[in-house]
């Protein structure tokens, strides 16, 4: 079993070589096979999580020489640890139910669909697990290829515009990762580090100026694939052409990788940049948050609100890792996954109606909730989520990125990212009612069927682990919590600077059992003068009354 | 020899009228005769390094280039009758169907 | 007056060129008992000639023997790239037949022109000697003149043949006029001679004789390599020649001038590395960005894979400017993988052109995807190689070459090219817009992929990709090339 | 039965599932209605004991917390699922679930035939575990859950008839505007939550645990920041200034449902949400001023505009809202219990009310439908006399307005003349104290008027209804009417609860009870006690007699101008136009937001798409590309196909390049 | 004397040389051309080198001019037709004369290599020109001297294929 992770990434290839071996013509076969090897990922991928160990470490790791040639050296270094672990296991729970949505989407060209889901699905896993930097550069590139087919083949009318702009985007901005890639192995190199190996890298000291130039290369690679506003425009577009698995697969999985890479790369290799650029990003973010929630507001098209209120959620996630403490990364994990499963099942309901009516524009729909009780049900539950109410996950996400955020340096930016708790729910009931509610007076929405088995079993697992999250995000959190403690503490060890500006106390301070501390002789009247800083101005590192004793 | 300078010099000078031919004529063949200029001055040029060096190798090479030269005249003027076989013309202008 | 006693030599070196220009010979002569309709076989024959000559290079590997008084040397330099050319020379017989007879040009000169260029090739890698370089050179580019206006019959082919020879040969008297320079200021054509005269020389770079000479044969060399702005020629003589014979222009030469100038530069005048490569960093920037930009509103499917493969001198002119093991080894692989590539992409189009190369344009890919879907398939690893996407030998090759230029510390040059690359990316993928979506207008019954070609396009795609995902043996033998010179 | 506390929720919660899940294949009404009732029920009974057992205890061992499960543990941030039993959150439970008992109760016989009547109860169901959620959480976050959940239930149950565009609307703009509220909320506890952590390594937000702490809190400074952040919270949750505009619009939902969330429970969690946190609020005078002004000025606002509504739920709806007002008054000059004891109070005669209209539209509603009139059943113009075809809904309804008027006797009395009182004579805002006491006087005074015009308009007088369908107007049955008979009961007898300690008949019980809740606000208030000498009890008697006096008058007025001079209305009208437009339109607020907000969200939202990202953004993008474009074809024509062209380019190549090493 | 000579040489080399790029007639160009060859080869005798010389004369002006005038009459092609274009030569002129300067500058301001070889003037008198570069290419250059052969084969082969009438 040492190779489980090796084998779920690869499953899905070898599903192709199966495939492969399935005439055209039969596409019943076709989907079954591809299902049931998605599904059998997901099963393996079960297993590590089962076998995974609460801890910081990497796990289940490989690492055996791939290329090695002069200066370089490759290895097929895989692993994961808390944060990537659930990234893995959200892509092989979202991939049998993409799958399961083509059923009756995807009538032409099956087999090169369902090729190509499965080449998506390798090169995603196959990105999360690479602690080598090379072998995440290949699977990173890897995956546009299934997806630029996907978007390009199945998509709608302006499908090709939108591939392209999809594929070249993402590559400017990798390419010059690949850069600073390379130039920070040479850097490695003077200081004694042999290959690729994302670990040995966390140890290298580089200079302020160095960091802010690779950070800078990798941030905007990263920032287009989250996509952060600017570098946002292509989503709309790749979202609204794609078929329904490939938004599905898009937003729940291909945006998180940018999300990712800040976290496993960007962050921890060049701590101190990235705590100089946090409050530039964290401005992005917020912008992003706020001004995709007012574009999303007026979108005539669904999938397009949707796709833009992707780009808000992942505002929030980009808020939420920037703010370097445990909350706040954790809330972004954690938001990724919601995102994953929350936007994942908001494309596939826009894929539902979509099918039957084939058309997305708000105005051909009303009154939805009349012929479809089930769908108008479970479209609300998943709004709901998206909007993160209390009880669903996305509240929990939402929630600790706001809370890590405002306790660290980005308060202010918190304010205002709060206030696209408000904008989000504008646009998502908007939408839900002008979808659901009203007159069903459309003579074509009369007749509409509502959801059938195969509609309602692909929605349930979402819906499951949208009540669950909600509910019961603690063995998440746990997995993931010693990953991110120290990566917090990667950030914060090599940033004095950054220390003087941060507020509070290191973080690394057992926090369980302290109750409430009675000061000695703690009336009002002394504690007073004690805290009458006003807020947001305190700089002055505060008393800690455990320290003292 | 005393004044190297001077056979370099009007090599330098036949080179550069050749190549002002070849940018300025129409007529393939002249135009490949200019090239044939610049590759005599090249010729010059050799001869009068190997006298000043004092040693054959730049002879030597002089006789490779006029070989060559005369292969390349052999299979130009091939393609240019080739060519005229199929345009009745030798005029650069027309060997044009091929741009941008 | 004594006899002149030819002194005894070793023929190692030059084994290979020997068996390739006896073969051409013996095919010569075969050739015209040969019936024009059975011409294949001439093909075959130079088929497993190329493969026997590539088991004596193989050979060679490991050895370093200089002969003839230092004109040649069999080095793992030399063998690389022979294996390169030899690589693009079978590919290109094997796709040549097919196309020939559908052009109705089916002659059986053909193979032995090819082999020669081959001789002339080998010779540019392995010559130690300006003379023996320009000879080779000579050989290369008179067969090539020669195969650009094969097809007398087509407008075309001639203007193609007839274009390339006038500038070739306008190229040829800079080369030599730098030649001459050079041997002005060191007194020699030999190459070990030169390095070690120059290596005596104070400062090198303020020798006018030696800088000119340099610059100027490098103008020559960047006209065969089609760098930029010494590439004009490419598109057209790219255009109008016969397809195979394009296919094999775009690699084998290309690869045989990047050789010759790497061993003139690295060999002789390592110590004016500051100047050359300066101007190579230009060259390349130019040659990258002008191939790239270009390219991206050709309509003719041969003339976007020209403009593609001035930008791939480009980039290997990147890993030329850096001049290191990286960057050089990098040249070195990418050549090989640019041979596979290419070439297959070229076999493509060969398949789904029609006689007198007519639906040529890349709109006349529509459809191709779903109406013959391997084809596409390998027409897009082939595309997606060319671009540089993972994990294919493009990708590997790329990742050399800019790395070298990194190591080097032209960080900007490396971004330059990669931004290059992005942009590269546009043309390539619009080929597969067309394949997969756009609706098909024709049914593509026309094709026939013959054995040859399918052993053609089978050893592409394997040489296409299997570099790609385990790139290590060739890279460490490109190492091994690039560390003896 | 403390342990079992989390059964409370569970019930409801179980109801919920029952009919959402499987209401629609049940389909009999009976025993959807059944279910739905039941659950609630349970929790009562539940609530009961729980009230039971902690009446039996001592004061001080009146704290329970019950950590159910973790929640979110998240580096230094612990937020438990856990409940917390405490006298506020016993007379909260009992409330929500006594309450909301009756309202199921009259549920089924008030949604009878229905389409999607299983929807309904699940929803209401939903309703009641979030509402128990909210006041027995032990925690903010699970208090959270509990106040977004209401809202969420709150947002379904207005739309409840989606099909019409103002009910989504409505639905919509109500939970929007909770958000708002929120957002409030939730930065008001990041600041809490940070003050604690960053300055004490406190971090917390569990109610007991910041109590505990609350003597670290300085006065003023961030505190206000955080109570005022807090405070927007509640006036979202409880419509007040200024986000009082979508609960008038929620009467869209069915009346139940009005009554249910609308009066009773959801919109008070404001008020109890700062009931809680009083040792917080205490700590800023500016936030209690704040409260206090929002306060009055909502009471008196709202009370303005209920004076000139003609549908019969908005006028309560506007009550409601003043009503709400006179809560936060209560809260913002310190009186604590008093509040909440008003908040039960209202609970009592505000369902009633609501139910009693509820019984007559329903009423009018199958009187105007027999005839097939398309007349409007809620408007009161198209009522009066109804008090001699529906006895029992007259009288609960007479009786609960008498409550609300303030005339002695009834609870609204107690409740409200306590409030009055704490205003007056609070140590907190000094001279303010008198404006205070006189807007909340004034406001009393119209709210009698209006009550009394309701009733007078709607059960008095001639019947205004067409004579056809007069006929068919009956007394509703008696699911209906029992639940308003008790409702009734209590907005009577609720009162004695809590009696003023200076009428001296009875102990008051009530604030006796919140005393261990409210002791350290307390405690923190006596800080500012410094303000001007205790008042007489004269003044208290005297102030207590105007206030009745006061009440009096309202329902004079109302008595002369809708039974005695009906013509006076349209005269009043006739001579205040302008006023009765703006009074009439509910002072043009919405418009005033639409003005100021929605539109220009819109407005700019149609800009940064249209005019930003698909113009500045992807224009830059598709610049970019077109640039590279069109050099593409420069370079392209540069490729001219002439040889001398080509010849020329390359001698440049070579000049340039020589040039630059010669003469560099 | 022999600086005189050089001097009438060059004014010929180089008058002949303008002429060739400038005769409207490609024939009269051909004989300029022809010239210019002679003049090279009295160079190549002044430099010590009648065997270059006489090669000089026999392949080029013998062979090589042969082959070029023989082809314009076969094509019969007598004038540059068509019309001028006087931007190209005027950019090909300034072209023209900054690749001279460079040259000029590049041999104006360096110095060659100092002799190397043994071939002094006298030496070459002594044993004779051509058996010198006979020993030359047989034992130093041999192997470009082989490729020779087949670079000539190369372009009996492509001249045959190209311009043959039919295979």
């Amino acid at each position: 079993m040492s190779n489980v992770l090796s084998l779920t990434t690869f499953l899905p290839l070898l599903g192709v070589l199966l495939l492969l071996f399935i005439p055209k013509d039969s596409k019943g076969v076709l989907r079954n096979v591809t299902l049931a090897v998605t599904a059998l990922t997901f099963a393996v991928s079960l297993l590590i999580l089962n076998g995974f160990q609460t801890n910081a470490e990497f796990q289940f790791v490989e690492n055996v020489p791939w290329i090695a040639a002069g200066p370089f050296m490759m290895r097929y270094n895989i692993g994961i640890d808390g944060i990537s672990l659930w990234l893995v296991i959200l892509t092989t729970f979202i991939m049998p139910i993409a799958v399961l949505s083509t059923y009756t989407a995807v009538e032409e060209r099956v087999k090169e669909y369902m090729i190509c889901l499965l080449l998506l699905e390798t090169g995603m896993l196959g990105a999360f697990i690479s602690l080598d930097l090379f072998l995440f550069y290949i699977f990173w590139e890897v995956m546009l290829i299934p997806m630029y087919f996907m978007i390009g083949i199945w998509g709608g009318k302006n499908k090709i515009y939108a591939a392209v702009k999809f594929f070249i985007y993402t590559m400017v901005g990798s390419l010059l990762m690949l850069v600073a890639l390379v130039f920070l192995y040479f850097k490695g190199m003077e200081a004694g580090i042999t290959d690729f190996g994302l670990l040995h890298f966390f140890t290298l000291k580089l200079d302020l100026a160095t960091q802010i130039w690779l950070f800078l290369a990798f941030a905007f690679a990263f920032a287009i694939k989250v996509p952060m506003f600017p570098l946002h425009t292509w989503l709309p577009d790749a979202h609204t052409e794609a078929p329904t698995a490939g938004s599905v697969i898009l937003a729940a999985v291909l945006l998180k990788m940018g999300t990712y890479g800040y976290v496993r790369f960007a962050i921890p290799l060049f701590p101190d940049a990235a705590n100089k650029f946090a409050p530039l990003i964290a401005t992005l973010a917020v912008i992003g948050i706020i001004y995709a929630a007012l574009v999303a507001m007026v979108q005539e098209d669904v999938k397009k609100l949707v796709a833009y209120s992707s780009v808000a959620h992942l505002g929030f996630v980009m808020l939420g890792i920037f703010a370097f403490n445990v909350e706040g990364i954790s809330g972004g994990m954690l938001q990724m996954l919601n995102h994953g499963i929350s936007t994942g099942a908001l494309f596939l309901i826009v894929g539902f109606i979509y099918e039957r009516r084939h058309t997305r524009l708000i105005t051909d729909f009303g009154g939805l909730s009349k012929q479809m009780p089930v769908f108008a049900t479970i479209f609300m539950i998943v709004t709901f989520s998206s909007v993160g109410l209390p009880g669903t996950n996305g509240f929990v996400g939402e929630f600790l990125i706001l809370l890590g955020a405002f306790e660290s340096t980005l308060r202010w930016w918190t304010i205002v990212a709060t206030s696209g708790v408000i904008l989000s729910a504008v646009y998502m009931l908007w939408v839900f009612q002008r979808v659901m509610f009203g007159e069903l007076d459309n003579p074509k929405n009369q007749k509409l069927a509502d959801l059938n088995g195969r509609e309602i079993a692909i929605m349930v697992p979402l819906i499951v682990m949208i009540f669950f999250m909600g509910l019961y995000p603690k063995p998440i959190i746990d997995k993931m919590e010693p990953a991110i403690k120290k990566l917090v503490s990667q950030v914060r060890v090599s940033t004095p600077v950054a220390q003087a500006q941060s507020i509070q106390p290191v973080v690394a301070l057992p926090a369980e059992g302290q109750a409430p501390a009675p000061e000695a002789g703690g009336t009002h009247e002394t504690s007073a003068p004690a805290a009458s800083t006003p807020q947001g101005t305190t700089t002055a590192p505060a008393v800690n009354p455990h320290d003292a004793k | 020899m005393e004044n190297l300078n001077s056979y370099l010099i009007v090599s330098a000078i036949l080179f550069s009228i050749g190549t002002i031919g070849v940018l300025t004529r129409k007529n393939v063949i002249v135009i490949f005769m200019c090239v044939e200029m610049m590759l005599n001055a090249v010729n010059l040029t050799f001869v009068a390094f190997s006298r000043h060096l004092g040693n054959l190798d730049g002879q030597i090479f002089v006789f490779f280039i006029m070989t060559v030269a005369a292969a390349e005249a052999a299979v130009g003027l091939a393609l240019i009758i080739a060519f005229f076989n199929n345009k009745q013309s030798i005029d650069v202008d027309d060997v044009n169907i091929m741009k941008w | 007056m004594d006899m002149i006693s030819i002194p005894a030599v070793n023929m190692t070196p030059i084994i290979p060129e020997i068996f390739l220009s006896v073969l051409a010979m013996a095919l010569l002569l075969i050739n015209v008992f040969v019936p024009s309709e059975k011409k294949s076989y001439l093909a075959y024959l130079s088929f497993f000639g190329i493969i026997a000559s590539a088991v004596l290079v193989v050979n060679g590997w490991g050895s370093h023997v200089e002969s003839f008084g230092g004109s040649v040397v069999l080095d793992n330099f030399a063998t690389f790239f022979k294996i390169t050319f030899l690589v693009a020379a079978g590919l290109a017989v094997l796709i040549s037949d097919q196309y020939m007879d559908r052009e109705g040009c089916n002659h059986g000169e053909l193979y032995p022109l090819i082999l020669f260029t081959v001789v002339g090739m080998m010779l540019m890698a392995s010559g130690t000697d300006l003379m023996t370089i320009f000879l080779g050179l000579e050989v290369m580019s008179i067969s090539l003149y020669v195969l650009a206006g094969f097809n007398r019959s087509s407008k075309k082919s001639n203007e193609a043949g007839l274009k390339y020879f006038l500038l070739g040969s306008f190229s040829t008297g800079f080369l030599l006029y730098g030649m001459a320079l050079i041997y002005g200021a060191t007194g020699t054509t030999r190459l070990y001679k030169i390095a070690t005269i120059v290596g005596q020389m104070t400062l090198p770079s303020a020798n006018l004789l030696l800088v000119a000479g340099m610059l100027l044969m490098m103008t020559g060399f960047a006209f065969k390599i089609a760098a930029a702005p010494f590439h004009m020629w490419t598109p057209d003589v790219y255009e109008g020649a016969p397809t195979p014979m394009t296919a094999f222009m775009s690699a084998g030469p290309k690869a045989a001038g990047f050789a010759a100038l790497l061993r003139i530069f690295l060999l002789a005048l390592p110590t004016l590395q500051a100047e050359w490569s300066q101007v190579l960093w230009v060259l390349a920037v130019l040659t990258m960005t002008v191939g790239n930009i270009t390219a991206l509103r050709q309509d003719n499917i041969k003339r976007v894979l020209a403009y593609s493969s001035i930008a791939h001198a480009g980039y290997a002119l990147v890993g030329f400017a850096a001049g290191n093991a990286t960057g050089t080894a990098g040249i070195l692989f990418y050549m090989l993988s640019y041979a596979f590539m290419n070439i297959g992409a070229f076999a493509i189009i060969i398949l789904v052109s029609k006689k007198g190369e007519t639906n040529g344009n890349v709109s006349d890919f529509a459809g191709l995807g779903f109406k013959r879907p391997v084809l596409a398939v390998v027409m897009t690893i082939f595309l997606f190689s060319l671009a540089g996407m993972p994990p294919t030998a493009g990708f590997i090759g790329k990742f050399y070459l800019f790395s070298g230029a990194i190591q080097k510390g032209y960080i900007w040059l490396a971004v330059i090219g990669v931004l290059n690359s992005a942009a590269s990316v546009y043309y390539y993928l619009r080929i597969t817009v067309y394949m997969y979506m756009k609706e098909a207008t024709e049914d593509f019954s026309w094709i026939q992929v013959t054995a040859p070609v399918g052993l053609a396009l089978a050893i592409s795609v394997a040489g296409s990709l299997i570099p790609g995902i385990v790139p290590s043996f060739i890279l460490q033998y490109a190492q091994m090339a690039v560390k003896l010179l | 039965m403390f342990e079992n506390v989390w059964l409370i929720p569970l019930f409801p919660l179980i109801g919920f599932l029952i009919n959402g899940l499987f209401g629609k294949k049940i389909k009999n009404e009976a025993i959807i209605g059944a279910i739905g009732t039941l659950a609630i029920f349970g929790s009562f009974v539940v609530s009961c004991l729980i009230l039971m057992q902690m009446i039996g205890l001592p004061a001080e061992q009146r704290v329970f917390e019950k950590v159910l499960f973790p929640w979110i543990h998240c580096g230094n941030f612990k937020a438990d699922m856990a409940f917390l039993l405490d006298p506020l959150s016993c007379i909260m439970i009992m409330v929500v679930t006594g309450v909301g008992t009756l309202i199921h109760l009259y549920s089924v016989g008030y949604m009878h035939g229905e389409e999607g009547f299983y929807r309904f109860f699940a929803y209401l169901n939903l309703f009641c575990m979030s509402m128990l959620l909210l006041v027995l959480g032990s925690n903010m976050l699970v208090m959270f859950i509990g106040w977004e959940g209401v809202g969420l239930c709150s947002y379904l149950l207005i739309g409840y008839y989606f099909h019409k565009k103002s009910a989504g609307d409505a639905a919509k703009k109500a939970f929007v505007m909770n958000r708002v509220g929120d957002f409030g909320f939730l930065i008001g506890l990041f600041t809490l939550y940070w003050w604690f952590g960053s300055n004490h390594n406190i971090w917390t937000i569990n109610f007991t645990e910041i109590k505990a702490a609350s003597h670290l809190l300085p006065y003023g400074g961030v505190v206000t920041v955080a109570t005022l952040c807090f405070f927007v919270g509640a006036t979202g949750k409880s419509a007040q200034i200024p986000l009082f505009t979508w609960l008038p619009d929620a009467m869209e939902g069915p009346t139940p449902v009005s009554a249910l969330i609308h009066a009773a429970t959801m919109v008070t969690a404001g008020v109890y949400m700062i009931g809680r946190m009083s040792f917080v609020f205490v700590k800023s005078p500016e936030t209690m001023m704040v409260i206090a002004v929002v306060g009055a000025a909502t009471a008196i606002f709202a009370a303005t505009i209920g004076t000139a509504q003609n549908d019969i739920k908005r006028v309560l709806a506007y009550s409601t809202v003043s009503q709400l007002g006179f809560m936060f008054l209560a809260m913002g000059v310190g009186a604590f219990s008093a509040g909440i004891f008003h908040l039960m109070t209202h609970a009592f005669f505000k369902a009633c009310l609501f139910l009693g209209s509820g019984s007559v539209i329903h009423s009018m509603h199958y009187a105007l439908h027999k005839i097939h009139s398309h007349d409007d059943a809620q408007d009161m113009r198209n009522m009066g006399g109804l008090k001699s075809a529906m006895p029992i809904t007259f009288i609960t309804f007479l009786v609960s307005t008498i409550a609300i008027a303030g005339i002695p006797g009834f609870s609204g009395f107690f409740s409200k003349d306590e409030i009055l009182w704490q205003a007056f004579s609070n140590p907190y805002h000094g001279n303010l104290n008198v404006v205070l006491w006189g807007i909340g006087a004034v406001a009393a005074c119209f709210t009698a008027f209006y009550m009394f015009r309701l009733v007078f308009m709607t059960f008095y007088g001639q019947c205004r209804i067409n004579s056809k369908a007069k006929e068919y107007l009956h007394e509703s049955p008696f699911v209906i009417t029992i639940p308003l008979m008790v409702l009734g009961t209590l907005a009577v007898l609720g009162g004695y609860l809590g009696m003023p300690k200076i009428l001296g008949m009875l102990p008051n019980y009530f604030e006796h009870w919140l005393e261990p809740v409210f002791e350290m606000a307390n405690e923190y208030g006596g800080k500012y006690a410094h303000h001007g000498a205790h008042p007489s009890h004269a003044l208290e008697w005297g102030l207590m007699g105007l206030s009745v006096v006061i009440a009096v008058i309202g329902i004079g007025i109302a008595f002369t101008m809708y039974v005695k001079n009906t013509e006076l209305p349209a005269k009043f009208v006739a001579t205040f136009p302008g006023l009765h437009r703006a009074v009439y339109n509910k002072w043009y607020v919405d418009e005033l937001y639409d003005f100021i907000f929605v539109n220009p969200c819109k407005a700019l939202g149609q800009f940064l798409w249209k005019g930003f990202d698909v113009l500045v953004i992807d224009g830059v993008v598709n610049g970019v590309a077109n640039v590279v474009m069109a050099f593409s074809g420069v370079f392209r024509y540069l490729q001219s196909g002439y040889i001398y062209n080509y010849a020329f380019s390359m001698a440049l190549g070579v000049v340039v390049m020589l040039g630059y090493y010669i003469f560099k | 004397m022999e600086t005189l000579f050089f001097l009438i040489i060059s004014l010929v080399a180089i008058v002949s040389a303008i002429l060739v790029v400038t005769l409207k007639n490609p024939i009269n160009s051909a004989l300029s051309l022809i010239m210019t060859f002679f003049c090279l080869a009295t160079y190549y005798v002044m430099l010590d080198a009648p065997f270059m010389a006489a090669v000089q004369v026999m392949v080029y002006a013998g062979a090589i001019m042969v082959l070029m005038v023989f082809t314009i009459m076969l094509l019969n092609i007598r004038v540059d037709a068509s019309k001028k274009h006087s931007h190209k030569l005027i950019l090909g002129s300034i072209i023209g004369f900054f690749t001279f300067l460079n040259a000029f500058f590049v041999i104006y301001r360096s110095r060659a290599a100092l002799p190397t070889g043994p071939y002094s003037g006298e030496m070459i008198k002594s044993v004779g020109h051509t058996e010198l570069v006979g020993r030359e290419i047989f034992t130093n250059f041999l192997l470009p001297f082989e490729v020779t052969s087949i670079l000539l084969l190369v372009a009996i082969i492509g001249a045959v294929i190209l311009a043959k009438k039919k295979i």
